[in-house]
């Protein structure tokens, strides 16, 4: 009877806290979004799997082998840890949790040691997201892929359109604002740190609002990659109505003229150019934009065509699957099921919306006071979410006039806008994670 | 302790967003010099010659060579059969 | 002469044990089986070059920086580590070694520095070793790729052959009673622990049996592996004669009612079926399920047919050799070269001899109280070996009756085989390895 | 101690070998239940209509696009020649 | 202002030294080479990208977090590390680096700890170098994928060429007197690791000299790995005037005779004849050669063609691009502006020379004691630079001879060249590195 | 010291040549007599019945296999249509 009752206390069912089955239920959710709706499919399926496999009940796939023993909470094991980390014998998990975060790195060593000799292992999203996410690795070389796969073409044909990206970044600014102004409300309890990740959002951009919060908020990490890539997928919804909100008719309408050819060698020097600038003046942001130039270089320059398609291919899809994984183990219930996680998926939405009205309203301003006539409908192209926004663009350009094709002139913002994000993720690294 | 939050909240805002602008602001000077400086010193070839771009003098080699290994082999097979 | 001597005592020739010699020679047997018999040559031609690796005299390639310490046998090291590990120092590496291992993990980490300090490093197949095999990553995501390539569509036409897939596991437990027996008997020397990792050698499935004695059994797993492969492509040997032995030529004979169509969504929504099944009952198969499951969501969904392409391809392949390399290393001759690794290539053989029986005979019985005819002869595809097992039942199909295409029923079983020896391995480590 | 591990053996046996029939028991039953469930609520559509699926919104609006596109690039070719 | 002198500070114009603007300069002439004159354009591209970012001012994303904190220099932690490296407060950072770098591996760890608990964290480079090149693993991968693309077809049809691989090497051994010699001449510092490092420029083959360096002469990597690929570039101008300048008219117009055919078998058995030999001769040669005839197998046996297949192209591409970028980070100013720097690139020249030359001497004598003709062009080929050396040699017959094809005369020498210097590394290792 | 690091110079030419000779000399005799054993003891099958690799059994047998289960699959198909 005895193992009996070692394989049923071994059980999911008997072991089943409410928030896990919430969470799998959201993993599954998000599961049908990115199936059925075609929601971001290549990064929310894999992070909806990982949330479904970071809640089974036992499995501690999402703990490291300290934060097991601590769930486990045997008694002898939790004794040992309490003398270590100098706390009350029965302080409990939580506190023992407090105090392992805030102890230092010898300390972590010892406490590991000994769950370690426990029996106690790292699970295996645990180890996925160590490799992939702790380390930084993994969002830099979807970057890189990224970068392989730009063509930065219609922004060197009208390099005027970057300041459609700087603009479109204002939305991640008032955002951390929001998350400030709730949490000095009361509402919500973020720090600066928090509030500059959550921020980010706003730059609708997947791998650079990972990187940022796996160094700035590493808690918040689920919740802000879950909004960055649902809102993503939400562009087509969302911009519309604030787009038809601030043009007329008549600006709509606006034909862009056609752009001139760009050289070969413009676009094999621009990726270095960018590089010497994020060099002398940011070097918070040379790790994101440095593998970004990287991978365009690699594409433009025509003599590594095998490097640039393994970084397009093979690499960047190995890279997407852990992740995605990665991100998923983020989504175990005790960190996400948390009143700040509603915060940031309200204050995403709000950025996402922020962003588009600010890059049409400077379109619009450009387009008074520039030489050529210019849509401001590519205004909202400056949030990135590449390619989606310019499609968006594009789509609202032929609903006003058949013959007005913005599709190009919308990705010279859209690129713009990868740029200016992951400008303002360096800001945010160089003033907030210092 | 959450006035301070606030403010430093706004000088985010303030740097953050100054500090996009004029990077962008930069880039698009840069650029603009990048391309201008291309176009008038270092222009590319006219299409008929570019096609086979300059830089690469290996592939006619190459071609060169294919071409006499292929002949070797089929001489040697010849020589063989 | 000082250079010609340390020349001479470092080549291979003046550091060569018979047992090297005889590892190498059984190194290059596996080449010649992968290579000119066909025998799984997927893993077992990197099996077989990492098994001479690991013998090459004097390369240390898979020892750890510690064992490499143990094996030179430097007094001074060794003096070293007999006060660090409280071992008489005249004790020699033997006694050293055994207390290494049973020392805990703060000792492990002091003896790691004092052998780093002496100049002592790991090998590259204990490299290999370590990131592939000991993390658990590469069996795990073999599964995944191994999911992304299944299709489960035969099994939903017709659920009912997941029994078979259950009979076919007898094999597996049946064997841990051979090894206990063995044992109880003085032939062998296996804990529970060994039983239970030879046993899923009666699984027929490569990355379980590795996964599972990685974890229960790590001494082991050289000689498992290779079991497992070589038995697995020996099956088209080993399953005639018992399925002719346990049929008549009228139940062979007998034709299948043709299958019914499976839809798209069946296939996509079983993944998570059995993922939640796997969560609510048994989470200790959640992460090779999980992983499985995985791979055939990316496979079926349709919205991500690059991952699941890399999955298939790049992503399994750069997997699968360094986990044959890997598996390799642990065909050293002073782990391998012991009367157990008889043992376990006697109880493997047997194994799988069960298994094929038992599925046989459920498949006879369910051929009689079902509603429909079912071919007894595709009892024996529920040890999976996928899809060499299915192929077989297919042959001695055709050999009774030409117009008898068993093939397609037969994946229902062999697929239901996977999941069979993958639920009998979180049996296994809910209760042995806890 | 060796009685122990033979009788450890027999139970491993018993509840492992219990375990894989009951979980395969579990999946006939949810995966026929699915199946039913999916045909009668969710079926696909007839095949005609379910060539092209329907939850694809996407790449209808794409091919649209795409034609704009090309348009729009043949006019800019034309007009540039 | 706070803000704003905080974001002046941490931007790279603030912190830029004259050493880090002229690296950058280097690192863009490297780009400029592999883009614009084809030089080696796979390694050189990501080397030249990460040479850039090597030296980004105050992104230290080559530095680990000890390097990190030495440069930031916080008075606190250097008081902290300088108790614990028992140096006097105020030596300064060099005395600390120095302290540090003679410390064993558990002062290491403490210095660590003491480092990422003030916030320093390992640079993107410095992460990707230690995967990459301190383990060893990337050099043979890529030694693996190289095996897995070489024919061994024409040496096999004439092993005699092998000599031809033996005899270049010379310059290998000719350099590394070169190196000492111009140390006891006081002109460079070179210790005798470094002296054989710096041969194996001679060896014309980057992952052996990245292989070789990594071990014993890791400061000098980025010096050596950057003149064994520009140098390979360079073979169709090094190599044609000491040519002709060692062969007369006649001598270049000797024609071959045609090559046998070889069989298959021939083929697969050769790369575990190889390997058999290594492992009895020169274990310390094994991790190289044996992954080099661990993918030439794969490639031949025709029966893993899935897995040979990736490592030609997936990982091998993928293992060449974080090689590259690791091989930058060595750019790094304080480490590679050095006058040490100037010997190597001077040194590596000299070795090729060395190197072409008695190739050549050596297949001129061959000419005059065997019993076919051999064309003393072949003999150049033996540095190996596969295949640039075998074009040279083809080329200059063509000169001489318009109907003289050496190509795949050249081939068997040119593949040699890579044994031999491999072998070469062995001898190194051993005598070396222990 | 400076006058053993010349020395230690000359000895690593010295071993490190000969090493490098002696063991491709080893390779030349291997290979020679390896390529000798193969071709007279176990030499390639002629080559019209060498195109289909003797070692390789299976092919046949996935062909057969193949070729039922298409035939199977239409079968099938033709009874549904
Ligand atoms: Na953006
Ligand atoms: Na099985
Ligand atoms: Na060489």
């Amino acid at each position: 009877m005895h193992n009996l009752e070692l394989l049923w206390n071994s059980s999911g069912l008997a072991q089943l806290h409410a928030g896990q089955g919430l969470m799998i239920l959201i993993g599954l959710l998000l599961l049908f979004l990115a199936i059925r709706k075609g929601f971001e499919p290549l990064l929310l399926v894999p992070i909806g799997f990982g949330g479904v496999l970071a809640n089974i009940p036992g499995a501690g796939m999402a703990y490291s082998a300290v934060e097991s023993a601590l769930h486990a909470a045997d008694p002898a094991t939790l004794h040992a840890l309490a003398q270590l980390l100098q706390v009350p014998v029965d302080a409990g998990a939580k506190a023992l949790q407090a105090a392992y975060d805030a102890a230092d790195t010898a300390t972590h060593l010892a406490v590991r040691q000994v769950v370690l000799d426990a029996g106690f292992t790292d699970g295996m999203l645990y180890n996925f997201y160590s490799v992939a996410i702790a380390s930084g690795a993994a969002p830099l070389i979807i970057f890189m892929g990224v970068g392989a796969m730009t063509d930065f073409g219609p922004l060197l044909a009208n390099p005027k359109t970057l300041f459609l990206g700087a603009a479109a970044q204002f939305g991640i600014f008032a955002t951390v604002i929001g998350a400030v102004g709730l949490t000095e409300l009361g509402v919500m309890d973020f720090t600066i740190a928090d509030a500059a990740a959550i921020g980010i959002i706003g730059g609708a951009d997947g791998p650079t609002a990972i990187y940022v919060s796996s160094l700035l908020a590493p808690d918040l990490l689920g919740a802000i990659a879950v909004a960055a890539y649902s809102y993503m997928a939400l562009v087509p919804m969302i911009q519309p109505p604030i787009m038809r909100a601030l043009t007329t008719e008549e600006e709509r309408r606006i034909e862009m003229v056609q752009m001139r050819h760009v050289s070969r060698r413009e676009k094999i020097v621009f990726p270095l150019v960018l590089l010497i600038l994020v060099a002398l003046l940011l070097p918070a942001a040379a790790p994101l934009l440095g593998m970004f130039c990287f991978g365009n270089l690699m594409k433009e320059c025509g003599v590594v065509d095998r490097l640039s398609d393994t970084a397009q291919h093979a690499l960047i899809n190995i890279t997407t699957i852990f992740l995605g994984l990665s991100v998923g183990s983020k989504l175990v219930a005790d960190k996400f099921l948390d009143v700040n996680t509603l915060g940031i998926l309200f204050l995403g939405i709000i950025a996402f919306a922020i962003g588009t009205a600010s890059g049409v309203l400077i379109a619009k301003l450009m387009n008074r006071f520039g030489k050529h006539p210019l849509n401001p409908l590519i205004g909202s192209a400056g949030v990135s979410a590449v390619p989606m926004a310019a499609r968006v663009s594009n789509k609202l350009g032929l609903e006003a006039n058949p013959h007005n094709f913005l599709l190009m002139h919308a990705m010279g913002p859209n690129v713009a806008g990868v740029i200016g994000s992951a400008v303002a993720a360096g800001v945010m690294i160089s003033l907030v994670g210092g | 302790m959450q006035q301070d939050l606030l403010t430093q909240g706004f000088e985010l805002l303030l740097y953050g967003m100054g500090t996009v602008v004029i990077f962008l602001c930069l880039l698009v000077l840069a650029t603009a010099a990048m391309s201008k400086t291309i176009e008038r010193f270092f222009p590319e070839a006219t299409v008929p010659a570019a096609k086979p771009p300059a830089p690469r003098a290996a592939p006619a080699a190459d071609d060169a060579e294919l071409v006499a290994v292929i002949t070797a082999a089929i001489r040697q097979h010849r020589q063989r059969g």
